[in-house]
């Protein structure tokens, strides 16, 4: 019964695209460099690195969307950071991945205190976020409308993002090479096209999209920036990634589902569940989901040959 | 100078008040007896062993370890080190050396004053706590408060929840929500021990117009109309008193804080500064004359709590 | 388009694989260029290609000297490459492959794919290629996927096309298929350099050829002011070896007999297979690819489960068992995909060359390897079967084809056992290494071993089978006795479900 | 002899121009906080490897020996082709097992000792043949499952720490201490704990494993190219589940030198935050799995981080600055040496 309430409370329904979006966000940028064969796992960093960004546009120009912008630039910095050490000097990704992470939690810090002169946070009324967009009628349908009315523009962005990528992967041009890239480098060489190049354009657009990620985080979600916001949520959008080879409508449903749950768990620990287990609660239901795609592809793919 | 006094934290200052405290408290110190003061931040638990053999490696003359992180670390190094002073802050081990003092604060004192303003203060009849983690420390802050909710409130309901996930005391986002999630089920004063986390509660209230409790330091510039109070921990001066103390040669002292000593307080109890604070205690002076009332309890004795740190 | 390369040198590391080199290539004329493994024949295509850059020397394009900075510039002057390893992508479509690098776009940068569709009719319609573009490039067979390339290289308007080994995966009318659209190209001004190791082809099609070895240009003549032999010695660098007679021998007892094996695959399964094999013969299964022959190779070495039927080797069923028992109870396969399955390119030639060794006592003590008794092994096959490599413990990965491929074979065949799996086991090797391993194969066959061999090339096939098995759509077709096997009947079987013999 | 002279030349000269850039990017991180930068050199040197009587490089050793021991746990899984990076949750079943056995378990110290070490080797091998069990027969991806397969011991472990096992009079979530007779000894006139012994065991193992064990050679053969092992007729499925153990089984091990070498418990968070695991893997990453150099690696990680922290104290240089360091020397000697040693196997070949 309490559980039923819970699932039913419309401020749980408002509160999933807050946890989904900046996973998304930054799934859909780590899927571009699974695609284009990136083995990118610092979206934690690049996050990071998009949320203190934003609050430094924000801050001083006093429009998200200036704040917005500078987290895409900020990401994309780090992303040319990535291009240059692996695809160029070919630094290993995974470790050029694990330094890049140290250098957004060590530069942020070092940045706050330098620029605003505190530590540890940055909290001002000068730092404008991102209001709710009330969607007219949408927003009088129960539990749906609380989802879909009502959140920041950034969700909206990054709801666009998913049908955007997958046709974009489809059908660009760009898109196209981004795949042959992640699939078949050498081929794609051969047919005249430096795969690193494309693949330094997908590390761009995948710093751009988790700025935005992080831009939701600290310009969005909340209106301040503190050391170390991410706090997990590039590595389950690595997990995302890694889960659904980078296919962005699969990324969608899996980030859904995280955000879901993660938000769900919250409320489950007002029914007296030990924190630790909310806590496990969101790569349970990943593990779970996991086990059941396989068993029901195994039970396909043995129904085909029959 | 002559003198080293070396600070050692149990986690990276970062957003944490009462940490960074501790180092206005070290400086402040250095400054007042003449030494060269250090900091040194740990991040985990090695780090902490690591730190404290670096400051006895380093030849302090006095160590202040805050936090109760360090019990067996300061077991292991303070026998072999007694040459040097070791402060230590929020914790207190048995059988210690001669070298090794004590200050603890009994937070739950203060914390027990802010479940009392929400009681009093609620419309709801529902409030609600939101700590960083689930260890036993915090539960100085959540059980203090939900005791005295009780005991103005008994019928009252105290919702307690956790910010958890990867990274609990640094988490405003997941803060915010546990704040949101809670004011949904009907909570209308809520308590933050989330330490950076505590920004993202400010946040919560300011939009959905409740209002807040918060600790360590006057925060209510960052909220203003939406903190009631907060629990004062004045780490700075307990451990420039300390370090006097030490000095001037005592032994294996032990001193406990809490609203009588002033090393706890809550902004109703600051007369003198609570009309500047611009928290909404000073608009409610019925609630600031009960906590003073229960406060004056505590402190002469007739009201004696339990220390929730220990509770199974 | 009149090609000249001038004075090439291409260096690799301490390696020149292609040593000043002069070569012209004149419009309309079908140009061979031949020469054993690792004589540098696609590095110097490659080159051509913009792949690789050369240590020395000029490209000359009608009359102007190129210089590339990568494979679009000779795309955009031109020029056109099928390369030896397919360069497509699997996961994409035809349409998809044939357009990447060349994408006709529309606004904001989307390809504008049904302008390529209406394109690709056309030039379909005019070389008569059908293909279906839609269809993922990873679900084709070997031919199809050929015919993907050339498409690629005729959307892109070449006037030189070069086709690096393309036949060493067809079937005799594929071949003939693409030996008409190289003639056509032909006809209509193109230049066509083929690289090759089958001399057939080069008499059939090339109106030049050229012989390399050892990096260096041997020979470059007309076709009609040269032979055949004189070719064959210009690539071996001396006489070749008398051609192989069969001597007669009576087959001895079954050792493996396979009942009614179905296989699982995409769509419907394979089989139920049945035939014999004995002892001293060796069977050939012949087929187009992709009628089943490698699932049920598979499904004979243990590599995948049977769904029925049974398999009986030396007289004991093993089709539960897997594949180091089977191994053990006396099979040996020679994989087709010497990169791949035969071979661990990233460790090194002994390493390769112990692995699935039967007596382990042989080089290991208790749980740990005796690495001089590896070596001296590892030695031993290089000796006896010729390999050319720096040493055991070089990486295998350092070798040419055709001497991984005698390692493969070299390291199956000293096992000894009475029964060999051998899968296209001269794919895309120089003539001198098919003649050993054939070699080694019958030399098998005369001490009493057993032989499956499975073959997509049917000269192959026919030249050392005592006994003929053809497959087509997953089952037994029929069979033809080695001795009177010629190809058009061999051919008509693997075209159709003939009537099972 | 002429020829290998300039063949020197030419590997230092890169090696030179690294060195170059990371000086000249820390230099200027340096001047622009402040900090004394001789000051700053010297900390971190002395950070690392100084100090009174070593007391340093003892802090660097034993760092290493957990960091070192994780990077020989991801190397026998990564050469084998089994892109397991699980370690973080096989080291937290290792040092969970440890701690609760030698508080649970009565008996004689070196008895208990005993058991508590095998019963981490254990748990470890069984967290990791976990994430093989749900490859070889769930089909999820090792990669991801053994991802994934850290939270939940993590948050396992914290719930006993903080329930059922919980020192309470301590005030923090960790478990009771560990008697006292099982601590392992320090190294005479040392603050280093003998646990290295038992990582200098394990990486003498896995280089006798690698390089000399018929087991090894078929793990590397399987980890090279899983199609090949499988036609040979190695039995890939075994072998994958036995090098999980293997490797599972050692970061268990790792768990259990932290917990009776240097905390003496099982402490929430002890064996994660530190990222000891990450570490590993990095360090094995970083000089292309090669064995031989996987421990000079782990022990230089050591260096960097007990170096950066020595920089923290001795010149007042800001953590910050001192990670932002840290990620600029990986990075530059990452390049580096992955150009340098190129012999490395195609990750993943294995899975998925
Ligand atoms: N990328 C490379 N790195 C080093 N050496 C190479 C490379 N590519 C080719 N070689 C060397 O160059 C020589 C020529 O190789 P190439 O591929 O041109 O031979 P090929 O004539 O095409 O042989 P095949 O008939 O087997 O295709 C060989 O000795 C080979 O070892
Ligand atoms: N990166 C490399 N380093 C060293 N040698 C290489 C490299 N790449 C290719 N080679 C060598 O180049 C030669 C030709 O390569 P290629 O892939 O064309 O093989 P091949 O001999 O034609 O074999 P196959 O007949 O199987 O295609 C081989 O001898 C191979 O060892
Ligand atoms: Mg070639
Ligand atoms: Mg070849």
């Amino acid at each position: 019964m309490a559980m039923l309430d819970l699932l039913l409370d419309p401020s749980f329904a408002a509160s999933i695209p807050r946890f989904v979006t900046p996973i998304l966000l930054a799934a859909l940028g780590g899927a571009l460099c699974e695609r284009a064969g990136v083995f990118n796992i610092a979206l934690e960093g690049f996050l990071l690195m998009g949320a203190f960004a934003a609050v430094l546009g924000s801050y001083f120009s006093g429009s998200p969307y200036v704040g917005a912008l500078a987290a895409m630039l900020a990401g994309m910095a780090l992303g040319l950071v990535f291009a240059e050490f692996n695809l160029r000097r070919g630094g290993d990704s995974i470790v050029v991945s694990i330094a890049i992470n140290l250098l957004a939690a060590g530069l942020t810090t070092f940045l706050l205190r330098a620029i605003f002169d505190v530590t540890g946070a940055f909290s001002d009324a000068g730092i404008v976020g991102f209001g709710p967009v009330r969607l007219p009628l949408i927003e009088d349908i129960p539990f749906v409308g609380q989802i879909l009315s009502g959140q920041s523009a950034l969700f909206y962005v990054a709801l666009l993002c998913v049908p955007l990528m997958h046709v974009f992967l489809a059908r660009h041009r760009l898109g196209l090479r981004i795949r042959a890239a992640g699939e078949n480098a050498e081929a794609l060489r051969a047919g005249g096209v430096e795969p690193r190049r494309v693949q330094l354009v997908a590390l761009l657009a995948c710093g751009a999209l988790c700025g935005l990620g992080g831009a939701q985080l600290s310009i969005a979600n909340v209106n301040l920036f503190v050391e170390n916001m991410s706090a997990g949520r590039g590595w389950i959008a690595v997990v995302a990634v890694l889960l659904t080879r980078g296919r962005p409508w699969p990324l969608f449903f899996i980030a859904l589902l995280f955000g879901a749950v993660d938000s769900l768990s919250f409320r489950v620990q007002g029914l007296g569940l030990a924190q630790q287990f909310t806590d496990m609660m969101p790569y349970l239901a990943t593990l779970i989901v996991l086990v059941a795609l396989s068993w029901w592809r195994a039970r396909r793919a043995r129904g085909e040959t029959r | 100078a002559d003198k080293l006094f070396v600070y050692v934290s149990p986690d990276a200052l970062g957003v944490n008040a009462f940490l960074k405290m501790g180092q206005t408290g070290i400086e402040a110190a250095g400054e007042k007896y003449g030494a060269d003061v250090e900091t040194y931040e740990s991040r985990t638990a090695a780090e902490r062993l690591e730190n404290v053999n670096a400051a006895v490696n380093e030849g302090a003359d006095i160590v202040v370890l805050l936090g109760f992180e360090f019990n067996d670390i300061i077991r292991e190094v303070a026998p072999t080190a007694p040459d040097i002073q070791f402060l230590m802050i929020d914790q207190c081990i048995d059988d210690r050396p001669e070298n090794v003092h004590c200050a603890v604060f009994r937070e739950y004192e203060a914390s027990y004053l802010m479940g009392v303003a929400a009681a009093m203060m609620t419309e709801t009849g529902k409030v609600g706590v939101v700590g960083a983690l689930d260890i036993p420390f915090l539960h100085r802050y959540t059980d203090g408060y939900a005791q005295g909710v009780k005991s103005v409130k008994p019928d009252a309901s105290v919702d307690i929840r956790w910010v958890g996930g990867e990274s609990p005391f640094a988490d405003p986002v997941r803060a915010k929500e546990q704040a949101v999630a809670m004011n949904a089920a009907g909570a209308d004063l809520i308590f933050t021990a989330t330490a950076g986390g505590d920004f993202g509660v400010f946040e919560a209230a300011k939009e959905k117009d409740f209002k807040a409790f918060s600790v360590d330091v006057n925060q209510c510039p960052n909220a203003p109309g939406h903190i009631v109070d907060m629990t004062l921990k004045h780490v700075d001066t307990a451990m420039v008193q300390a370090i006097g103390e030490i000095l001037e040669g005592g032994k294996q002292l032990t001193v406990s804080l809490g609203l009588k000593e002033g090393g706890m307080s809550a902004m109703a109890l600051e007369e003198d500064n609570i009309a500047g604070s611009g928290c909404l205690i000073a608009d409610h002076p019925e609630v600031a004359a009960k906590m003073r009332e229960v406060a004056a309890s505590i402190e002469d004795g007739s009201l004696k709590l339990e220390d929730p740190m220990f509770a199974k | 388009m009149r090609v000249e390369l001038n004075g090439i040198t291409v260096r690799f590391g301490p390696v020149t694989a292609v040593d000043d080199v002069s070569l012209g290539i004149e419009p309309g004329e079908i140009h061979a260029l031949v020469g054993e493994n690792g004589a540098g024949k696609s590095t110097l295509m490659n080159l051509l290609f913009g792949l690789v850059r050369p240590a020395a020397g000029t490209v000359v394009l009608d009359g102007v000297e190129r210089r590339w900075s990568s494979p679009q510039d000779a795309i955009a002057s031109g020029l056109g490459m099928v390369h030896q390893h397919f360069m497509l992508q699997d996961t994409m479509t035809v349409l998809e492959n044939i357009v990447l690098c060349a994408e006709p776009v529309g606004r904001f940068g989307f390809v504008d794919f049904a302008a390529a569709r209406r394109r690709l009719d056309a030039i379909a319609a005019e070389h008569g290629i059908a293909v279906d573009l839609t269809r993922e490039v990873g679900r084709l067979s070997v031919s199809q996927r050929q015919t993907v390339e050339i498409l690629k290289v005729l959307y892109r308007e070449a006037e030189l096309v070069i086709l690096d080994e393309p036949t060493a995966v067809l079937t005799p009318q594929e071949k003939d298929r693409l030996f008409d659209t190289l003639r056509n190209f032909r006809a209509a001004g193109k230049s066509i350099v083929i690289i090759t190791h089958k001399l057939d082809e080069v008499m059939e099609i090339a109106d030049r050829v050229s012989v390399m070895r050892a990096g260096r240009l041997v020979r470059s003549s007309l076709l009609d002011e040269t032979s055949r032999q004189e070719i064959a010695r210009g690539i071996v660098g001396g006489e070749l070896p008398e051609a192989r007679t069969r001597k007669a021998q009576a087959a001895g007892d079954v050792v493996l007999s396979v009942r009614d094996a179905t296989i699982a695959r995409r769509g419907r399964p394979v089989g139920p297979v049945s035939f014999d094999l004995r002892a001293g013969e060796i069977v050939g299964i012949a087929g187009v690819s992709g009628n089943g022959q490698s699932e049920l190779v598979r499904g004979l070495t243990g590599l995948d489960p049977l769904l029925s039927g049974g398999i009986s080797l030396c007289g004991q069923s093993v089709e539960t068992l897997d594949v180091a028992a089977r191994r053990a109870h006396g099979m040996s396969y020679i994989p087709e995909d010497r990169q791949r399955m035969g071979l661990a390119l990233g460790a090194s030639v002994s390493e390769n060359a112990n692995a699935g060794r039967d007596d382990r006592s042989a080089f290991t003590t208790g749980p740990f390897l005796r690495h001089g008794a590896m070596m001296r092994f590892a030695r031993a096959i290089i000796e006896d079967y010729r390999i050319r490599v720096a040493g055991p413990s070089a990486a295998a990965s350092t070798m040419s084809g055709g001497n991984k491929q005698k390692l493969v074979v070299g390291r199956e065949l000293t096992r000894n056992t009475a029964v060999v799996v051998a899968e296209n086991p001269t794919w895309g090797v120089d003539i001198g290494a098919i003649d050993f391993i054939h070699g080694e194969l019958m030399r098998m066959r005369d001490s009493g071993h057993a032989i499956l061999l499975i073959s997509t090339e049917l000269d192959e096939v026919i030249a050392l089978s005592d006994r003929i098995l053809v497959m087509y759509d997953g089952a037994i077709s029929g069979e033809v006795s080695g001795g009177e096997a010629n190809r058009e009947d061999v051919g008509a079987l693997m075209m159709s479900r003939g009537k099972a013999a | 002899m002429m020829e290998t002279g300039a063949l020197n030349l030419r590997n230092v000269l890169p090696w030179l121009w690294t060195v170059l850039w990371i000086a000249s990017i820390v230099l200027a991180l340096l001047l622009f906080v402040g900090a004394p930068v001789g000051e700053a050199l010297s900390g971190f040197w002395q950070g690392a490897f100084g100090g009174r009587r070593h007391a340093y490089l003892m802090a660097t050793l034993s760092r290493s020996a957990l960091i070192v021991g994780m990077a020989i746990s991801v190397m026998l899984s990564f050469r084998a082709g089994l892109f397991n990076i699980g370690g973080e949750g096989q080291l937290v079943a290792g040092g969970l097992a440890a701690g609760l056995i030698a508080i649970l378990l009565p008996g004689p110290p070196l008895v208990v000792l005993a058991a508590a070490i095998a019963g981490a080797m254990l748990a470890g091998a069984a967290w990791a043949l976990l994430a093989g069990v749900l490859q070889l027969y769930m089909g999820v991806p090792l990669l991801v499952g053994s991802l994934l397969l850290n939270y939940p011991i993590r948050y396992i472990g914290s719930y006993l720490v903080a329930h059922p096992f919980r020192d309470v009079p301590s005030g923090m979530v960790q478990s009771y201490l560990v008697p006292q007779a099982t601590w392992f000894a320090y190294f005479p006139g040392t603050r280093l704990d003998i646990g290295i012994l038992f990582t200098l065991t394990a990486t003498a193992f896995a280089l006798v494993y690698s390089y000399g064990t018929l087991h090894g050679y078929h793990t590397r053969l399987n980890g090279l190219s899983a199609d090949f092992a499988r036609t040979v007729g190695l039995p890939v499925r075994r072998l994958t589940l036995q090098t999980l153990a293997i490797s599972g089984a050692i970061a268990g091990l790792v768990g259990a030198i932290a917990v009776f070498g240097i905390h003496h418990r099982y402490i929430d968070g002890m064996l994660v935050q530190p990222l000891y695991a990450w570490t590993g893997i990095i360090a094995v990453l970083l000089v292309g799995m090669v064995p031989w150099a996987v421990p000079i690696s782990g022990f230089f990680f050591a260096a960097v981080q007990t170096g950066a922290a020595g920089m923290e104290r001795a010149a007042g240089v800001p953590k910050e600055i001192a990670l932002v360091i840290q990620a600029v020397i990986i990075l530059f000697v990452a390049s580096r040496v992955s150009g340098a040693l190129s012999s490395r196997a195609g990750r993943g070949d294995g899975d998925a």
